[in-house]
């Protein structure tokens, strides 16, 4: 029986490493000091001390290299974790990711799988400024191929983890800076999270939100103070972007009639885009206002803490999209 | 200190190949050669899509390299590697039935000729971005060493991707892992339309194994008997556990960088003059002057080759269209 | 006075380097076989015989060095075009692209303007497989801080290179292997086209079509078609991702009541989706039908050349789509 | 063949500088320092978003190298840059203030700590992805040289840079156009956790050079006499048009890789060992060995430092925040 455990977001996704390490000796993981150091985030602390130094290997800073070198061991046999440090680094190996990761299934008829996956973590609100606080998961979502995953909580984090291990294609699998001692309760019983399945974190009846990762913090904060209002939000984690699970928010969207989606990603041409856009074509005529979107400006990411929180999603912004949606608030775009 | 390039000199005394391997490498090299000839033949005709990039006159180093491979050893190469394909053992009726976009294609006409890959000859796929195939390589190497097996990963790449990133940041992560690999340059001496000595400031591109400790060596690769001896040791050293090495294979491009390619960067009398130097000429004379097989043999073999090869390339021809439906399979 | 000049795409855009290089000499061009060979497309032919090796510069293979480079060298005074050969190969460079060009403006507080184009081509039907094929627009309009701009005609193609020229900051120009040999009238007269206005292609009453770049064609031929079921369609060329003027399609939905967009990138989080997804914020009250998007498939483009024209987009599709949003025929998405 | 690498040794006897020279240097060795150290209490405080990375250990580069440089001439460098900005000139006040966030900062507050840059200065930016501003300097260097003027542009980079395809790349394009442009190597023994000696292959990383046929030359980045003397030659030889050279400066990072880095992959006594080494201290060394100033005399300057930079940082804790509508300026 579970004990009700609280444990990190970080603690979880080590935990979820360790076992699938444990139970398939296949497994491996590449990147920067995640070694000795144990990642600069702490991911990986304690694993090399137990897998050693052949299957969790530092490597040079040199993403492109080890990304296309985790590709080769993939369709060879190994089951690759790379861990790409920020995902705004990921740019330096994203041929390899998307040109090679994502289309050797297809280019080869299937002969080769890449079961493996690309470990980062994206994401604003510590001040690292433009080149270290992008959310950059519509770029990986829009290129066919490969499968995006972006954990939420602890429990998440751990269950989708080791099912993106366990999967048979290459995965994104994005965490959130902003989430790593964020705490939750994660059973001790080993557990999987199905990959394309949306979790309805909280029902209402008044409007659906469909967000994902960091999102689905802001978004019950917002839920919360609409409550104080009766305004009641149903809050749908997207858990990933692909695949994508429309059809949860549809049925939601059926209920509620109004849709609003929140991500950290730069709004305009964002993943909010695809989903209202699904939204709009499969359920117009459920729809009793448009479709609103909240997601970070069409700005880099300013450094100066206050610009960089006017700049990234709020959940005040979130408050603001439903009242629009419920035409309590005027509202355009 | 940084390591010296070794330069291979081929030693004739010390030549000592049979008849029957000399029956086989000169089978290999013109198999090789008549599917691109009989690939040129098919492009005019509008059998393919894309482009056409063939390695007439570089031959050699695919069949010097690809003797000493087995089945389960690992290769990466490029848009234009089906010769090396060939060498390591593929069928030319599946990599034609690939080129003509065909369901026996060994992709099932879904990769097409830039993208031919062989699982069960460990053959991981022929590359479109310049270098990208070669860290493709090194995780083969990889998934050797962290098993323990004896395999090894060879990967042929052209003169121009040593300018690229990833050749650099790849040599780098397998000599740190010290993983059994090997960099085979294909040095064409032009990448595209532009000459190598254009785009780097070192007389050999082999120099470059210094930057990462490995052991690097420059070989004619118009001898496939220099090529042979240089990859067998490269490979052995690989499989012993001894890490990478960089070979350096110099050649040259007889036909244009893609079929249409106009040619206009360099003279007739060049392209006239290394027809001469050519590998598969080069080795029939080696081997008549040798006195290993008699030159109505060796005709009789090219013969027997071509007609194999127009005879893989027909019946692909008449093979069946894959299904619409593939499109939307073999994704994810 | 204009003489009804007919050029290729090819020759207009070579025509604006030329003109652009002869009135300013700060404007450079640097790439791969662009000069003696005048560019594998041939856009650069006889650039090298007017304006020398100095100011046309052959590069080795390093797109992400040349890039940088031309990001250098734009932020110092000159004025670099960059041609990346296939868009396919933009994402080896594309950290130098996004994290850098684009942000450079931003992250010294317009200290440095990055005046530059990255001149590419994308797009597929001609066989060239799955790294030689792609329409990666959305991922560069994704990104703040870049302008993506992709002509349909010779006119287009000579008017809006002249402008990215000139203009201010980085931007994507992407060009359409298909279109290269297309011709149209350009007059001999010099004239530039603005960066950021749709353009009416075709006026219509029943249907908008929003489009881009080869899009144009397919969207012209399915009007055609449609015309002869007395359908008719009004035609949009976006001209440009970033910025984007939803405000002429939005202007064209009040009239038609319906909006279909159509593009070769990937359908699922394409650039499509942005648009769908403003106009049905701005303008729910107008639409009578849902919103479709014509896209390819979610699918690395595959080689052989019937599956290949299979997971593009074709006039038919389009043909369907406007159907759909007219009920005449039935739709899902 | 491949260039070999040179090793620099200073030569006493031949050190001449005066005590103007002697005072500038020290004052800015100092300057560098404390407005280092005085980061770091103001990052404690809570004053800064993001990392800190200190350049503590590394400034007799910095110093060395920028004491050749016009105003002109162009500079890139990375997230660890704030001592080569100071050491081309920059305003300890406006730097505090861009880490600060505040709008009186280089950029508005909108860059930050990692992406200091000043136009007016040639400083071109740092960067927070490593290698990325490699090619960037090569950019500069290149409109010097199409623009005929005698301009160079420096980069600055770590050890570890030099495993990023990136600097492959941008060292190659640089030889292959002779621009005018100096590619300095901090090595500071780490990147981030990991000891050089575990991600390369070779003693010294200037080793590489000779990869592009560049003249490379290794230097002892603790003695900034030494490191000047040998800037000085590979910026004139930039000036005159002989094109680019690769400096290797061995240095050591004492402090951690950032603010809060727990040192865990080294020992204390390491450090301690280091910190004798340490530039600072090497140079007053130098000159009081050589009687051109007085002890007291650098104490003066120091202290004089100190103040100056706390004076710098207490003005920017109190300047200005940007307005709220900055975010949406400067995108285009
Ligand atoms: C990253 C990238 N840049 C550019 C190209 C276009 N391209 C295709 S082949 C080629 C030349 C490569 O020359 P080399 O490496 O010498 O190989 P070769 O073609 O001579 O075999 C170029 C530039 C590409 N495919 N990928
Ligand atoms: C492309 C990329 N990969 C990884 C990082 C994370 N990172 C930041 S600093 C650093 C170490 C760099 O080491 P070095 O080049 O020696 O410079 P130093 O920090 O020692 O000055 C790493 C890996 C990054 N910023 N960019
Ligand atoms: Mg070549
Ligand atoms: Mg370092």
């Amino acid at each position: 029986m579970s004990t009700n455990r609280v444990i990190t977001y970080r603690e979880a996704l080590n935990e979820a490493l360790k076992e699938e390490m444990r139970s398939n000796e296949n497994v491996i993981i590449m990147g920067e000091d995640i070694g000795e150091y144990g990642g600069v985030f702490k991911v990986t602390d304690g694993l090399i001390e137990e897998f050693g130094s052949s299957r969790i290997i530092d490597t040079p800073i040199s993403e492109a290299a080890f990304s296309g070198a985790g590709i080769g061991a993939a369709m060879t046999g190994l089951i690759p974790i790379i861990e790409i440090m920020w995902i705004d680094f990921s740019l330096v190996a994203i041929d390899q990711i998307l040109n090679q990761a994502a289309k050797m299934t297809y280019m080869s008829g299937s002969q080769t799988k890449v079961p493996m996956v690309f470990r980062t973590q994206g994401g604003g609100g510590r001040g690292n400024a433009a080149q270290h606080s992008q959310s950059l998961e519509t770029i990986y979502a829009h290129v066919p191929g490969i499968k995006v995953v972006m954990p939420s909580s602890p429990y998440d984090a751990k269950g989708l983890l080791k099912s993106a291990i366990r999967d048979e294609g290459p995965i994104m699998f994005i965490e959130h800076k902003m989430l790593y001692g964020s705490r939750g309760e994660v059973p001790e019983e080993e557990y999987t999270i199905p990959i394309g399945k949306a979790n309805v974190v909280k029902e209402g009846t008044d409007v659906t939100i469909a967000t994902i990762s960091k999102g689905v913090e802001f978004s019950l904060q917002a839920a919360d103070e609409l409550t104080e209002s009766g305004i009641h939000a149903e809050v749908i984690d997207m858990r990933s972007l692909t695949p994508l699970d429309t059809d949860t928010v549809i049925e939601s969207v059926i209920k509620t009639n109004r849709l609003v989606v929140v991500h950290e990603a730069v709004k305009s041409y964002g993943w909010g885009a695809e989903v209202a856009s699904i939204v709009q074509a499969e359920a117009f005529d459920e729809l009793d206002a448009p479709i609103y979107r909240v997601g970070a400006e069409e700005t880099p990411v300013p450094y100066n803490m206050t610009l960089e929180q006017e700049m990234l999603p709020q959940a005040k912004d979130i408050v603001s999209a439903v009242r629009k949606s419920l035409y309590l608030e005027e509202g355009s775009k | 200190m940084s390591k010296e390039v070794e330069f291979y000199t081929f030693i004739e005394d010390k030549w000592d190949w049979d008849d029957v391997t000399v029956e086989r490498i000169w089978y290999k090299l013109n198999q090789i050669r008549a599917f691109e000839e009989t690939s040129v033949h098919y492009y005019q005709e509008g059998a393919m899509g894309g482009s056409l990039h063939t390695s007439i006159g570089q031959e050699a180093i695919a069949v010097g390299v690809c003797r000493h491979l087995n089945n389960d050893d690992y290769m990466t190469m490029t848009y234009r590697g089906r010769g090396q394909a060939l060498a390591k053992g593929a069928d030319p009726y599946k990599i034609y039935a690939e080129m003509f976009g065909k369901a026996d294609g060994y992709c099932k006409g879904k990769g097409g000729p830039m993208h031919i890959a062989s699982k069960e000859l460990g053959i991981l796929g022929a590359n479109g971005i310049v270098g990208a195939g070669i860290p493709i390589a090194v995780g083969g190497a990889l998934t050797a060493k962290t098993k323990g097996t004896d395999q090894v990963a060879v990967t042929f790449f052209g003169d121009g991707a040593t300018n690229q990133g990833v050749f650099h940041e790849s040599l780098n992560l397998a000599a740190v892992l010290t993983l059994p690999v090997i960099f085979v340059i294909e040095n064409n001496m032009y990448s595209e339309m532009t000459r190598i000595e254009d785009s780097v400031m070192i007389e050999h591109l082999a120099e470059r194994g210094a930057s990462y400790g490995m052991p690097a060596i420059v070989v004619d690769g118009n001898d496939v008997r220099a090529v042979s001896e240089v990859a067998k040791e490269a490979i052995e050293r690989a499989r012993n556990g001894e890490g990478p090495t960089l070979i350096e294979a110099k050649t040259y491009r007889l036909h244009g960088h893609m079929f249409g390619d106009e040619q206009s960067y360099r003279s007739k009398e060049e392209i006239e003059a290394k027809w001469e130097e050519e590998p598969i000429k080069r080795f029939k004379e080696n081997c008549l002057d040798k006195g290993i097989v008699t030159e109505e043999r060796l005709k009789e073999i090219k013969e027997e080759v071509y007609s194999e090869i127009e005879a893989s390339a027909k019946k692909a021809i008449e093979a069946e269209e894959p299904a619409l439906g593939e499109v939307f399979t073999d994704v994810y």
